[in-house]
């Protein structure tokens, strides 16, 4: 369905169609993404997340990663997203008019930002990257049960270092934001 | 349809300056947390262009991605854990009133 | 030998029963005394060389433990001290003639000796020489004779067991065992006869001065080890022997005499003595018949045996002769001089209070059997007897012996000994002055020089003594200043190097290490002024680096 | 049991060690405890050596109870182990004299654990220098000798320890040095390229006449340090003085056999010619050694150093016999070296045991000590006669045949030589004449005699020093063979 090749110079309706697609998706996560940075309302910054995040999870999907996309989707979205407005509700502080948005660094932070961003898209752009050939197929995408297989082969122990981290991140983030017992 | 990689990269390039940019600017402590996760999924991002590009027959790039995502969910919730207790010790989660690491 | 050590010695322990009686180390005393027994008789059975050394040195040691006996009186102390280290230095000269005999012997036992003298070749005369080096030095010979007159601090019995009849008459053992060595030499011969009769000269010259009871007998030992020897230089073993063995029971019998004496009166000065044949009769009668065996009167033992050196002498030249009358002659004026200002006269001991008093039995008893060996023993060896003691001893029984020296030897040696006797009893018993004052006056040096021992003491604490003491001194003090100052000094250079690389490095290396730290200081002053505490300060800085390090990366490349 | 066999000398060697790790495990107020366990550690080991010495075979080749790992594979250093006749008495002697000296050690007055145990790592270490085959090997115990004797001096020594324990450490790392220079020398300059000390042996080394002589040269320091030799000899005094006691002992009983243990075993067998050239300056350094040592000593006013000197002039004994080059000489210095520990080991049990008592050492400060405490006085009189070579006593056999070895070589240095057993018995009757004889100062008058501890102690040395005296041959019978085997190997006469 998607033929990745930069060069390929036979472009049909259908890949112009998706190639729009393609760059509303792009559009709609980086504007989602200034307004994750930019938004005096922290709400609204959340939301803008959202945006960025479900933007990110289409890209996925044009790039045949379904089950990222999904996991992307199960995982920031319903649960960091939400554990993030939960916190933003928790710490009652969403917006304060008086207060500035950004602090004391913005500018020079701006310029050092638009200078990383420009000089990564200068290198991504001008980079000659390796093109297969015309004549050859685009290498398959990775199906699912490949990813399960070398999930719980090859990747193991990371996996279950992993599991281990998260195990050690839940316990850890009941101790640090537990009440702690009155000394009275 | 063909997502031609250059411009993915770019994609992934202007999340990462963006987040880059919350992260260095947001007074709010979860503005920077939000930020960072900008920045985590552009790299993500990456990770899966090249995986799908090269055709890395065992998905390295995918699992390399879904690990991000998993550490990522877990730093979420310590960070948050953490901005709750300097919440209710100080009362502000002001990231530039909050000097911890002032020598 | 063997039954001399024997028979004397078991008289003497009998004797010293009564006379240690009451020493609080009375059990020590004979623990010592039997140690010596061993020693002697191991000395004088073995069959080897090595083995008379051990024994050798044995009864070296127990003469050490014995003379020091009391120990609480420095002078015993020190004599015991001088008496070992001076017939230690004799046994260096044995030890050394025995390495020279194994080396060039092969082995040490002490038969085949004029075999092994042979296999020694012109090394035979220095082995002969240094066995009696050795020799000389247990037989108190000149010049090792002074340790004898001190070793009398040593109890009484001691002195007679070990000072008189045994120990010290193993030089004359020694050298009489290892004749066969000297033989073929003149000169070794020559040399033994020579020390003897220096020694015995000397020594009975002194013994005429002297005032002190155990004294005289002890310098009239040191004479009659010397006329042994004098004996054996002649190169008669006989002679030498059996002189030692008549010696043995006379001079045994003299010591034990001066020790009931002593045990009477309780101090050793002849001079504060007399008259004490009154009440120690029995005493008296076996002192004054050892004195006549010792002088030479026929015919107690000394007689016999003082005749047959005598005439060995004869043989040797007339000088050696003349030596050896003139050495009889003393001996008999000598002795007499003791016995006469012991027990004749009136009564004048001193303190006045003392009660002198015969000696119990247990002491008596071995006086009296003594008495009777010393006028007998000397029958062994004669014609009369059939000459038994050659026959016993095994040694020349050929036509040596069998050549009778002329008869005016014996007049000469009666006449000499009845001299000695008669001038002796004229001086002391009657009172009569020998010479005019004047003659006297010009000889009185002469007298001191004689009385004092012929300063030899003196000699050897100059000569031998201090200077030894002095280079122990002066080499402690070179250990300590120059060897252990070397080291101390090599310390002390390693300590100013590293003061002085102390110094390089405080101005210097540390100079440069602080200026450096100085630098990393100011530099971190500066650089903290960034440290915010703020953790976006620090994000920025570091994605700022971050973009620099590529940037920089990027065009070098 | 059949490990324990095969690994006896491993056994012996880490024993003490072990039971020094174990000591420290003891809490500090179960001071019988600690003694208990240093005394039976001690017991046995010397019970091992002891069914060693009896079950050894002088006339079997080469070494016995042989254990041989590698241990560091790249550098070739093995983990070898060995005993033959040359070592068995060192280490019967070693045995011994750190049984008695542990008993002896009840006086230390604090700080015992730390003590024991460093007592105990001491004891590994001098037994694993006497075992040790590989020069690496051989090399680490030596040094692993060094540090517990250091501590041991400069914690528990007298006024002036430090000085002492440095000038020990210093001397004899300095000596340390050098010996390891020409083991590396060896190592390279073989074609066995091992520290094996058979197989370097075996053979030989590939280094011209002038390099021999300072290969040769690098171990003399080392060994002439630890003999010690004139001029390395000015931190025994020190050493020994400052010492305590029993430490005392181990220094003059066993250290100073290192010294000479290293020529027997390394020096001579592996570098025979120049072994060969160098006899006369040994002998000399062994007539300058015992006349020196004797008249030093002669010139002492401190009870200890006097009896330090002494050992100066007897190890002056052991040179003479390895500058004899012959089996006469080499059976006297390594007899010499046996029969010193003993006596010397006795000498310093005596001396700590009056010091115990009177606080001093000066040798003025006594005096007719012989009527207060008679059995000491017997004691003393006769560790001092064997010291001064009474004959029927060890002293005089070694000597002897030391005398008797090197006169064919050298006579007039062995006559000269033997002018110093008179020096020797002056100083000793001297010393014994300070103490025992003269009348009593009133300050003694309740001096105690010596105690059934100290006396036995002070036994067992008795009755190896008179066995010896009167029956050498039971351990000249174990040490000829191997003595033999080396003097093939220096081509030196062997009939004597």
């Amino acid at each position: 369905m998607f033929a990745m090749s930069p060069g390929n110079p036979s472009i049909g309706p259908l890949d112009l169609a998706a190639r729009a697609a393609f760059y509303g998706v792009a559009c709609a996560t980086l504007i989602g993404a200034a307004i994750t940075v930019t938004a005096r309302n922290l709400f609204r910054a959340a939301l803008g997340l959202a945006l960025a995040l479900f933007g990110v999870a289409v890209l996925y999907l044009f790039l045949e990663a379904e089950f990222l996309a999904v996991s992307q989707l199960l995982i920031y979205v319903g649960a960091i997203l939400t554990l993030i407005i939960f916190g933003v509700m928790l710490t009652a502080q969403i917006a304060s008019p008086t207060q500035p948005r950004f602090n004391r660094q913005a500018g020079i932070s701006l310029a050092l930002a638009l200078a990383v961003g420009l000089g990564l898209g200068w290198i991504f752009l001008t980079s000659g990257w390796p093109s297969p050939s015309p004549k050859e197929p685009p290498p398959a995408p990775v199906p699912l049960s490949a990813l399960g297989r070398s999930l719980i082969s090859i990747y193991l122990l990371p996996f279950e270092l992993l599991s281990i981290l998260l195990l050690g991140t839940l316990v850890g983030a009941i101790v640090i934001a537990r009440k702690e017992k009155d000394p009275e | 349809m063909i997502v031609p990689l250059p411009q993915l990269l770019a994609v992934s390039a202007g999340l990462f300056a963006i987040g880059l940019f919350g992260a260095l600017t947001r007074k709010n402590a979860i503005g920077i947390l939000m930020s960072i996760e900008l920045i985590l999924n552009s790299a993500n991002l990456n990770l899966v262009a090249f995986n799908r590009i090269w055709g890395e027959p065992s998905g390295l790039g995918q699992v390399m991605a879904l690990f991000v995502i998993g550490t990522a969910a877990g730093g979420a919730v310590v960070g948050l854990a953490l901005i709750l207790t300097i919440f209710r010790h100080r009362q502000t989660i002001s990231a530039d009133e909050i000097k911890l690491l002032k020598g | 030998m063997c039954l001399v050590v024997t028979v004397v010695g078991w008289l003497i322990m009998l004797y010293s029963i009564g006379y240690m009686g009451g020493d609080p180390r009375f059990s020590r005393f004979f623990a010592y005394l039997s140690l010596f027994f061993f020693a002697m008789l191991t000395l004088v059975l073995a069959g080897d060389l090595l083995l008379l050394y051990i024994g050798w040195e044995g009864v070296g040691l127990c003469s050490y433990l014995l003379i020091s006996f009391w120990f609480e009186k420095p002078a015993a102390a020190n004599a015991g001290k001088k008496a070992f280290l001076t017939t230690r230095v004799g046994d260096l000269g044995l030890l050394a003639g025995i390495l020279l005999i194994a080396k060039r012997a092969g082995d040490l036992s002490l038969t085949n000796l004029a075999a092994k003298g042979a296999a020694l070749g012109g090394w035979a005369p220095a082995a002969a020489l240094l066995i009696f080096w050795g020799a000389a030095g247990k037989s108190a010979q000149f010049p090792l004779h002074v340790w004898l007159p001190d070793a009398m601090e040593g109890p009484t019995p001691v002195s007679a067991l070990i000072h008189a009849a045994t120990m010290v008459a193993a030089g004359v053992y020694l050298v009489a065992r290892t004749l066969p060595l000297f033989l073929p030499n003149p000169n070794a011969l020559l040399a033994v006869a020579t020390i003897g009769g220096i020694t015995s000269f000397f020594a009975a010259t002194i013994a005429c001065t002297q005032t002190d009871l155990k004294r005289i007998l002890a310098y009239s030992t040191i004479s009659q080890l010397g006329f042994m020897m004098m004996g054996l230089g002649a190169g008669s073993a006989f002679a030498g022997i059996f002189h030692l063995v008549t010696h043995a029971w006379f001079k045994a019998l003299l010591f034990l005499g001066a020790g009931s004496v002593i045990h009477a009166v309780h101090h050793q000065d002849v001079t504060r003595m007399g008259g004490l044949w009154r009440s120690m009769p029995v005493t008296a009668l076996t002192f004054t018949v050892a004195a006549i065996a010792m002088a030479g009167i026929p015919p107690l033992s000394g007689f016999w045996s003082k005749e047959e050196i005598l005439r060995r002498l004869a043989g040797s030249g007339p000088p050696f002769l003349i030596l050896g009358l003139s050495i009889a002659f003393l001996t008999a004026f000598y002795i007499t001089r003791a016995v006469v200002l012991t027990f004749a006269g009136k009564p004048h001991v001193i303190p006045a209070n003392a009660h002198p008093h015969e000696s119990p039995l247990v002491m008596t008893i071995p006086l009296i059997l003594l008495m009777l060996g010393a006028i007998g023993i000397g029958f062994i060896g004669t014609e009369f007897a059939g000459h038994r003691f050659q026959h016993f001893l095994g040694i020349e029984t050929g036509a040596a012996h069998q050549e009778h020296g002329p008869a005016w030897i014996q007049l000469a040696a009666i006449g000499v000994a009845v001299g000695g006797i008669a001038l002796a009893i004229l001086r002391y018993g009657l009172g009569r002055q020998l010479a005019p004052a004047r003659v006297r006056g010009s000889l009185s040096w002469a007298y001191r020089i004689v009385s004092n021992k012929y300063y030899i003491d003196e000699l050897y604490d100059r000569l031998i003594i201090r200077p030894v003491l002095a280079l122990a001194r002066s080499a402690f003090s070179f250990d300590a200043g120059v060897i252990d100052g070397a080291v101390n000094e090599t310390g002390n250079a390693g300590l100013a190097l590293s003061r002085v690389k102390g110094w390089i490095d405080q101005r210097i290396v540390d100079g440069a290490v602080n200026a450096a730290a100085a630098a990393v200081g100011r530099t971190g002053a500066a650089l903290r002024l960034i440290q915010t505490g703020l953790v976006q300060n620090y994000l920025l800085i570091a994605a700022a680096g971050t973009l620099t390090l590529f940037a920089v990366l990027r065009w070098l490349s | 049991m059949a490990f324990l066999a095969r690994h006896l000398l491993s056994l012996i060697v880490f024993l003490p060690l072990a039971a020094g790790l174990a000591i420290l495990f003891i809490p500090k107020e179960r001071d019988r405890w600690i003694q208990a366990a240093a005394n039976g550690a001690t017991l046995l080991v010397l019970i091992l050596t002891g069914w060693l010495a009896l079950h050894f075979q002088p006339q079997a080749p080469g070494f016995q109870w042989e254990e041989a790992v590698p241990w560091i594979g790249p550098i070739h250093a093995w983990y070898h182990l060995g005993l033959d006749g040359i070592s068995l008495p060192l280490v019967f002697l070693t045995a011994l004299l750190s049984f008695l000296a542990a008993v002896a050690s009840t006086t230390i007055p604090e700080r015992r654990k730390e003590f024991f145990f460093l007592y105990l790592l001491l004891e590994s270490g001098m037994l694993g220098t006497f075992l040790a085959l590989d020069l690496f090997l051989f090399y680490i115990f030596w040094e692993v000798v060094l540090v517990p004797m250091y501590f041991l001096i400069g914690i528990w020594g007298g006024p002036r320890r430090e000085y002492a324990a440095i000038k020990f450490f210093l001397y004899t790392l300095a000596g340390s040095v050098f010996m390891l220079l020409s083991i590396l020398t060896c190592y390279l300059r073989s074609p066995a390229h091992s520290f094996s000390i058979p197989e370097l042996i075996g053979k030989g080394l590939q280094l011209g006449p002038a390099a021999q002589w300072w290969v040769f040269l690098g171990f003399f320091l080392a060994f002439a340090i630890k003999v010690p030799i004139f001029p390395f000899h000015t931190w025994l005094p020190d050493a020994h003085v400052e010492a305590p006691a029993p430490i005392s002992v181990l220094l003059a009983g066993v250290l100073l056999k290192m010294g000479g243990y290293g020529f027997l075993r390394i020096s001579f067998p592996l570098l025979p010619h120049v072994a060969i050239g160098f006899s006369l300056i040994m002998g000399i350094l062994g007539l300058i050694n015992i006349v020196y040592g004797a008249l030093v000593a002669m010139a002492q006013s401190d009870f200890k150093k006097l009896v330090a000197y002494s050992s100066v002039s007897h190890m002056g004994f052991v040179l003479l016999g390895l500058s004899a080059l012959n089996l006469t000489g080499f059976n006297g210095a390594a007899l010499e070296m046996f029969n010193h520990g003993m006596i010397t080991g006795g000498m310093f049990l005596l001396v700590g045991i009056l010091y115990d008592r009177t606080h001093t050492r000066e040798l003025d400060a006594f005096g007719g000590l012989g009527a207060k405490i008679p059995v000491y006085g017997g004691l003393l009189s006769f560790f001092a006669l064997a010291s001064l070579g009474l004959p029927g006593l060890s002293g005089f056999v070694s000597e002897f045949l030391a005398l008797l070895g090197c006169f064919p070589t050298h006579p007039a240095i062995t006559i000269a030589s033997a002018s110093g057993l008179v020096v020797g018995a002056a100083y000793f009757l001297l010393m014994l004449q300070r103490i025992l004889l003269g009348p009593l100062k009133p300050q003694w008058s309740g001096l105690p005699d010596a105690g059934r501890r100290e006396i036995f102690t002070l036994v067992p040395l008795m009755i190896f020093i008179l066995w010896i005296g009167l029956y050498p041959r039971c351990i000249l019978a174990l040490q000829t063979p191997a003595l033999t085997n080396l003097l093939f190997r220096l081509g030196g006469n062997i009939g004597w």
